[in-house]
């Protein structure tokens, strides 16, 4: 049996990392790369689809980023896609494989998959927003008789900027996940729709009821998106969306992550949009 | 309750008796610095300053100082604290928790109330082992205050004037002895091989009954509103004016959070050897009043004024976190208020909300009536 | 993370006193292993040697005459990296506190009518000519902060500024705040990173660190009044380093209108 | 560096190195003739005098400190010993030895950098200090330590070493504890076998021997080797006050050079360690009176590139006097006392100390606390001219060596001096009303 890695924390400190090693670099996009990330001996990450890990490169500092694999494709390894957005991110982007790393996690709320059995799922990520959300939607795909209809909208700002387009390909190519790709700006190759990600989505026919949406991106985009859900009649309690905020410890000390009472790294990061609507810095 | 009585010429036995086993930290007198020459007309004279020190004797002990600099949770939460060394890349790391018996003597029951607090939110959920560990071998010897210590404390009105339910040992000045309660194995442990005390009489109850009902006359309430009412009146004061008001005075130096005793945020920094693979990572204060405290890559700052940066202060200590330990944030202390350059100081915040709502509501009825 | 050669740098200096670069010998006291992660290969003031071939260039010293535009951009165009190394560097430094005054003035009292032959303008930092990576602000700059600014640079990453001010640092040394003591202070409107090493010794901060990005100097000002300042008197403290930025920003201001 | 034209084109030393600030050397000898001798300080003027005035007078300390930033605390002593006696500001003994400290810990700092990594290189053959520390680390590790002590006297004192925080008029705002002055004391003392093997080191070196006669000019006090105030005094005879020091150095200025020139009687004068040696060695602590028996320094000397022996000497000298001074305070013990209030806000001042390059004096005129109007006179721009005298004198001596080793020889020269350029930047026009 393999041990959860949070509990390795709890006889320790919940700040000493674990020393993991890069299995694999993948680059995605000119500023985003797939890092395969090997834990040692017998654990694992035991993490749900939208949770988050604190990453670290020893000397440079730590950094949240999602999970972005399948808890059910993972045996001791796990997948973050990352931006190089600072200072870790850059120098996380100058690591290869079988370059140290520290671990702690997962930590947050994912998001409660099991709870959305029966029902029609409703994908909106925007740009780097696939990366959480393709650690569910897989999850999804692997016991896809427990799910309705798998509906993806994905945004980019341009088709230079698309996430995970091997994946893309293949959802598109199977017969029970409709999927549908817009870019803000198209290049000259670009065959498919132009647009924000909000002009998918009066097209997509949906039985609101039963419908669950997730949507991830930047702050941005959830306001536009929101509007056009709620607009098809989704319930708020049904609209599931990530956020992102600073975070230094995790696990709900530092005080970083706030947005109003609410702790981005315990009551997060994932929230159905009824529990935040009324939350003044929360979108 | 059980009463012990210390005469006060025993501290200096007791001092040393607990410096052999334990680390003793207690109030005393910051170094002097020299008058400089003032640069205008005001010469103010120099006021006497406190803060938590470790102690050389009980000739270094201020207990009837009024208040001090930083409150006490810099012993368990120092500035900046190492979480751990590591060498070969992160390979091998090393972690020393600080596991020093220590004793903090003379705190203020405002400031065990926040120790209190802060026990809440550093054990909660994951627990901090860093904080745990020095909490865990630290015993607090509290003292009640007789009498306010500066104009802009409210501990009254915060209901920390007086002791809490748990505490280790606490002292109460009878003039020329102190009355000692025990609130925990750990307090008595203090007392032992203590030669100069002994159980208090009836009279020894009597004065100290005179002493702690003298005090009550003394501290007046300074809020307007009632403590319980707080989390209400701020429920309702999201978007009043005196947040952007206050915002336009705040200087953002955070001098504010670091001398709250509840205000705990860190930043987390690595520092590293020459050798680019060994070093260390430290935890250091942070301030919610900073300009970067809540901006994430990319850019985007999710509070980026600071009037809405003052207000999350506020609302974190009179309603978050009340609603989430059922203790108030803040205890009233005054230090915010003390050091704020701009005069931000609690009291005003909240009787000036109160009186809007106050002012609203009165003319609401009339319409109605 | 590992670099596999040991990068070239060089010092050079332009007007300033030469504080800082002493400040970088003086590191050598405490962090000798500086001198094997580095290769340093200009270096005026402690040695002769001298090669033409580096990455980072230190530069200290603000930018005062014609002559010295040239060779900071001859620098430029060798550097990848440029810090700024100092005050003077990074704000013109006490220098720019002659920019209030017309430069044939100041030439005229101090040369007197021969000194119409020195070449010398405004004083100006280094960013005002080229390009710059990275400050190391502080007059002096602050011998742990250079160090970890160096290791930054090795680890190929920028150093980052706190934007904070230096009322933070001083809380937490646990000092007096000086206006308390009637002595008005520069602490809440300059970036920290010095500890709060003036106020912590009794004096007030003087702003050698430039200011914080969002700095509010009309509450500082107000303050300062309240607490007895004469007239002008905050003016007059502000300009002993901030000449340069307080300039900068009127001009904004007179611009926008 | 240096970029030498073929023969019999002048020598030009452009960009010397190992000095503080900028300057060149340009020498053209034909056939032994001297056309042409001169040190050009190309170092960017300052303004320092323009940019006094109008500043508030407790500005003037901060502000003169950043005029060097090796000799910062004697500009700032300088300084503030001119606004007190133009405010009538008296001072405590116990400010009065702290201050003498801090100058002591200065003085070992830049004789220690100087000695070590600017002219030992020179005479160990290695380039300079950086190959020096991978052939010999020991000496350059000696150096560092003691350096570190010197900066430790200086950050107890003033807070840091360069550009000292806590000096003020009327005394400090911060002082040190008397448990920092013990620790000081003990690393003094650590530091002592450190402080014979300098002697030893400098005993074994060969410098160049050259002789030329010319003033010399250095504080003087009755009592004591003198490093602020006293009296100016030359060896040529003669003393004045030091209100009177426009009369001794007659700053001139000349038009190859950023940096004013000074005469007093003869065409050029020296002021630093060997002046001060040669006026006050009988006034030497014990040790250094030995160190300067070991080291072959006599009164009589008249070699300038001697003056880093009398550095080595001062030193010893200093070393001693810091470990005096500390006893003093420690006797006394630390009082916290108020800052000194001057007694009115208009006045006229000169301050003097002695710099490690030779003597400083600072000139203010003060009107409503404000600056009216500034003079400094800087121990380098004192020098410039003797350095050239030397120059003139040397060139023609060593015409004949190798170009390399004429490059080398003037460097040495020049440097053995310790240039101070960047402070002597500054200019003259003095226009007191
Ligand atoms: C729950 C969660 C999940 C996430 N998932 C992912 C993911 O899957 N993939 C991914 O790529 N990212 C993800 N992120 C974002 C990621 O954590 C950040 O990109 C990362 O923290 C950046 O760290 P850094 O050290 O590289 O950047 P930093 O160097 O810390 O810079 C980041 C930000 O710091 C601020 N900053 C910039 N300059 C300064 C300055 N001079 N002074 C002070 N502050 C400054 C800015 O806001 C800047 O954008 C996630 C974040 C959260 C909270
Ligand atoms: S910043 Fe200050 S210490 Fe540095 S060179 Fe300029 S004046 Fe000197
Ligand atoms: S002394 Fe200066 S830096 Fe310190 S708190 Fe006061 S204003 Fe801020
Ligand atoms: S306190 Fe102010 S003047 Fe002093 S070093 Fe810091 S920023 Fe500079």
């Amino acid at each position: 049996m393999s041990l959860p890695l949070i509990e390795t924390f709890s006889t320790t400190s919940a700040y000493l990392p674990l020393v993991a090693r890069i299995a694999d670099v993948r680059p995605l996009t000119q500023l985003e790369k797939l890092f395969t990330i090997e834990l040692p001996g017998d654990l694992s990450l035991k993490h749900a689809p939208g949770q988050f890990v604190e990453l670290s490169v020893f000397g440079v500092g730590e950094a949240p980023f999602s999970i972005s694999s399948s808890p059910s494709r993972s045996n001791g390894t796990f997948e973050l896609c990352v931006r190089q957005a600072g200072q870790v991110t850059d120098a996380l982007h100058a690591l290869g494989p079988g370059d140290a790393v520290g671990v702690r996690g997962p930590f947050g709320r994912g998001f409660p998959v099991r709870r959305f059995r029966g029902k029609d799922l409703l994908f909106l990520p925007g740009g780097l927003g696939l990366a959480p959300l393709r650690s569910l939607i897989n999850q999804v795909l692997d016991e896809r008789s427990n799910y309705g209809r798998v509906i993806i909208l994905y945004g980019a700002r341009h088709p230079s900027e698309l996430l995970f387009q091997d994946e893309l390909t293949l959802w598109s190519a199977r017969e029970d996940v409709e999927v549908q790709v817009t870019v803000d700006r198209s290049d000259g190759n670009w065959q498919g729709h132009v647009g924000v990600i909000t002009t998918l989505i009066p097209e997509v026919q949906l039985y609101a009821p039963n419908t669950v949406a997730f949507t991830v991106g930047p702050p941005v985009m959830y306001r536009f998106v929101l509007v056009e859900l709620l607009g098809k009649g989704i319930r708020e309690g049904n609209i599931w969306l990530s956020l992102e905020r600073r975070m230094k410890c995790g696990i709900g000390k530092c005080g970083h992550c706030q947005i109003n009472h609410l702790y981005t790294c315990l009551d997060g990061p994932c929230f159905p949009y009824a529990q935040i609507k009324r939350l003044e810095e929360a979108l | 309750m059980n009463l012990q009585v210390l005469p006060k010429g025993a501290l200096v036995e007791w001092i040393e008796l607990l410096s052999a086993r334990y680390r003793v930290i207690g109030p005393k007198r910051k170094q002097e610095v020299v008058q400089q020459q003032p640069a205008g007309d005001t010469q103010q004279p120099p006021r006497e300053q406190y803060i938590f020190g470790e102690l050389q004797g009980a000739h270094e002990l201020e207990l009837s100082y009024p208040s001090t600099i930083l409150p006490p949770k810099k012993v368990f939460l120092p500035q900046k604290e190492e979480l751990f060394s590591f060498k070969d890349n992160g390979h091998q790391v090393d972690l020393q928790l600080d596991e020093r018996r220590t004793v903090i003597f003379g705190i203020h029951t405002c400031d065990l109330h926040a120790v209190l607090l802060l026990d809440q939110a550093f054990s909660q959920g994951a627990a901090d082992q860093h904080y745990m560990a020095r909490r865990a071998n630290t015993t607090l010897v509290s003292i009640e205050c007789l009498e306010p210590c500066s104009e802009n404390a409210f501990c009254k009105d915060m209901g920390t004037w007086i002791m809490p339910e748990t505490f280790d040992l606490h002292l109460t000045d009878l003039g020329h002895e102190y009355a000692l309660e025990i609130g925990s194995a750990k307090g008595s442990e203090l007392l032992q091989n203590l030669t100069n005390i002994r159980t208090a009489t009836e009279t020894d109850y009597w004065r100290f009954n005179q002493v702690i009902s003298a005090k009550w006359a003394r501290f007046p309430y300074r809020l307007e509103a009632d403590l319980s009412e707080l989390p209400s009146l701020l429920a309702i004061s999201y978007r009043s004016q005196v947040w952007e008001e206050l915002g336009q005075q705040c200087l953002g130096c955070g001098t504010c959070t670091a001398v709250c005793p509840t205000c705990y945020c860190f930043d987390v920094v690595d520092e590293v050897n020459f050798d680019l693979t060994s070093g260390k990572r430290f935890r250091v204060w942070d301030s919610c009043q900073f300009g970067q405290f809540a901006s994430v890559a990319g850019g985007h700052d999710f509070r980026n004024s600071r009037a809405a940066r003052l207000r999350h202060r506020f609302y974190h200590k009179f309603k978050y976190q009340s609603d989430s330990f059922g203790l108030a944030g803040c205890v009233g202390c005054g230090r915010c208020a003390e050091a704020c350059l701009v005069n931000i100081k609690p009291i005003d915040v909240i009787n000036k909300l109160h009186r809007k709502r106050v002012a609203v509501s009165g003319k609401r009825q009339e319409v109605m009536g | 993370m590992t670099v596999s050669t040991k990068p070239k740098v060089a010092f050079f200096d332009f007007t300033g006193c030469e504080g800082c670069q002493l400040t970088v010998i003086d590191a050598l006291q405490t962090h000798a292993d500086l001198l094997s992660a580095v290769e340093i290969v200009q270096f005026r003031e402690a040695m002769s040697e001298r090669d033409e071939d580096y990455q980072i260039a230190f530069i200290e010293g603000s930018c005062s005459r014609t002559s010295d535009e040239a060779r900071l951009k001859a620098i430029r165009e060798q550097a990848q990296i440029v810090v700024a190394l100092g005050a003077c560097a990074h704000l013109g430094g006490v220098n720019a506190l002659r920019n209030w005054q017309s430069s044939d003035d100041v030439r005229r009292y101090v040369y007197g009518q021969g000194g119409k032959l020195y070449d010398s303008h405004k004083a100006l930092p280094i960013q005002a000519i080229i390009r710059v990576e990275c400050f190391i602000p502080g007059c002096p700059i602050d011998r742990n902060e250079f160090v970890n600014a160096l290791k930054a640079l090795l680890q190929h990453r920028l150093p980052r500024l706190p934007d904070y001010p230096v009322c933070a640092e001083c809380k937490l040394n646990e000092n007096e705040c000086l206006f308390m003591r009637g002595i008005p202070c520069l602490g809440s409107v300059t970036r920290a990173g010095c500890g709060a090493i003036c106020p912590s010794f009794g004096a007030c901060c003087e702003g050698c660190r430039g200011l914080v990005s969002d700095p509010n100097i009309g509450w500082l000002r107000a303050v300062a009044v309240e607490h007895g300042l004469r007239e002008g008197g905050f003016e007059a403290a502000s300009r002993l380093f901030l000449s340069h930025e307080l300039m900068e920003s009127e001009g904004d201001r007179h611009g926008k209108h | 560096m240096a970029s030498i034209r073929t023969s019999p084109a002048p020598v030009e030393i452009h960009h010397l190195t190992r000095v503080e600030g900028h300057g060149n050397i340009i020498v053209d000898i034909r056939n032994g003739t001297i056309l042409q001798c001169d040190l050009e300080i190309i170092e960017a003027p300052r303004f320092f005098e323009a940019m006094l005035r109008g500043r508030p007078y407790d500005q003037a300390p901060r502000l003169s400190s950043r005029i060097c930033g090796i000799c910062a605390v004697t500009h700032t002593t300088a300084s503030i010993k001119a606004l007190e006696s133009a405010l009538g500001v008296e001072n405590s003994q116990q400010t009065d030895l702290l201050r003498q400290l801090n100058l002591c810990a200065e003085m070992l700092d830049s004789h220690l950098l100087h000695v070590y990594m600017l002219v030992a290189p020179d005479l160990l053959g290695a380039g300079s200090i950086i190959p020096l520390a991978v052939e010999s680390p020991d000496i350059v590790h000696r150096a560092l330590r003691m350096k570190q002590v010197a900066g430790q006297i200086c950050a107890a004192i003033g807070g840091r070493h360069t550009h000292p925080i806590t000096m003020t008029v009327g005394g400090f705002t911060h002082l040190p504890t008397e448990e920092e002055l013990q620790v000081l004391l003990r690393r003094l003392d650590a530091i002592s076998p450190d402080i014979e093997s300098t002697v030893n080191l400098f005993a074994d070196l060969v410098l160049p021997d050259f002789e030329r006669e010319t003033e010399y000019i250095a504080l003087q006090k009755d009592h004591g080797y003198s490093l602020i105030d006293g009296f100016i005094a030359s060896s040529d005879g003669g003393s004045w006050p030091i209100e009177q020091y426009r009369g001794v150095v007659n700053e001139y200025q000349i038009s190859r050079s950023t940096a004013k020139h000074a005469r007093h009687r003869r065409q050029s004068y020296m002021v630093g360690a060997l002046a001060r040696y040669k006026l006050n060695h009988e006034k030497l602590n014990p040790q250094a009176k030995a160190a300067a028996a070991r080291l072959n320094l006599k009164p009589t000397c008249q070699n300038p590139f001697m003056i880093t022996i009398a550095q080595v000497v001062e030193i010893v000298h200093f070393y001693e006097e810091a470990i005096r001074i500390i006893g003093q305070l420690l006797e006394l013990g630390i009082q916290w006392e108020e800052i000194a209030q001057p007694a009115r806000q208009s006045g006229e001042g000169v301050g003097a100390c002695e710099a490690p390059r030779g003597t400083l004096y600072h000139h203010y005129v003060l009107r409503n606390g404000a600056i009216a109007e500034a003079n400094c006179v800087i121990p380098t721009g004192q020098n410039l001219a003797n350095i050239e005298a030397d120059m003139r004198a040397l060139a023609p001596q060593i015409w004949d060596r190798s170009r390399d080793e004429i490059t080398l020889t003037l460097e040495m020269l020049v440097r053995a001096y310790d240039p101070c350029i960047s402070c002597s930047t500054h200019m003259l026009e003095v226009r007191f009303v």
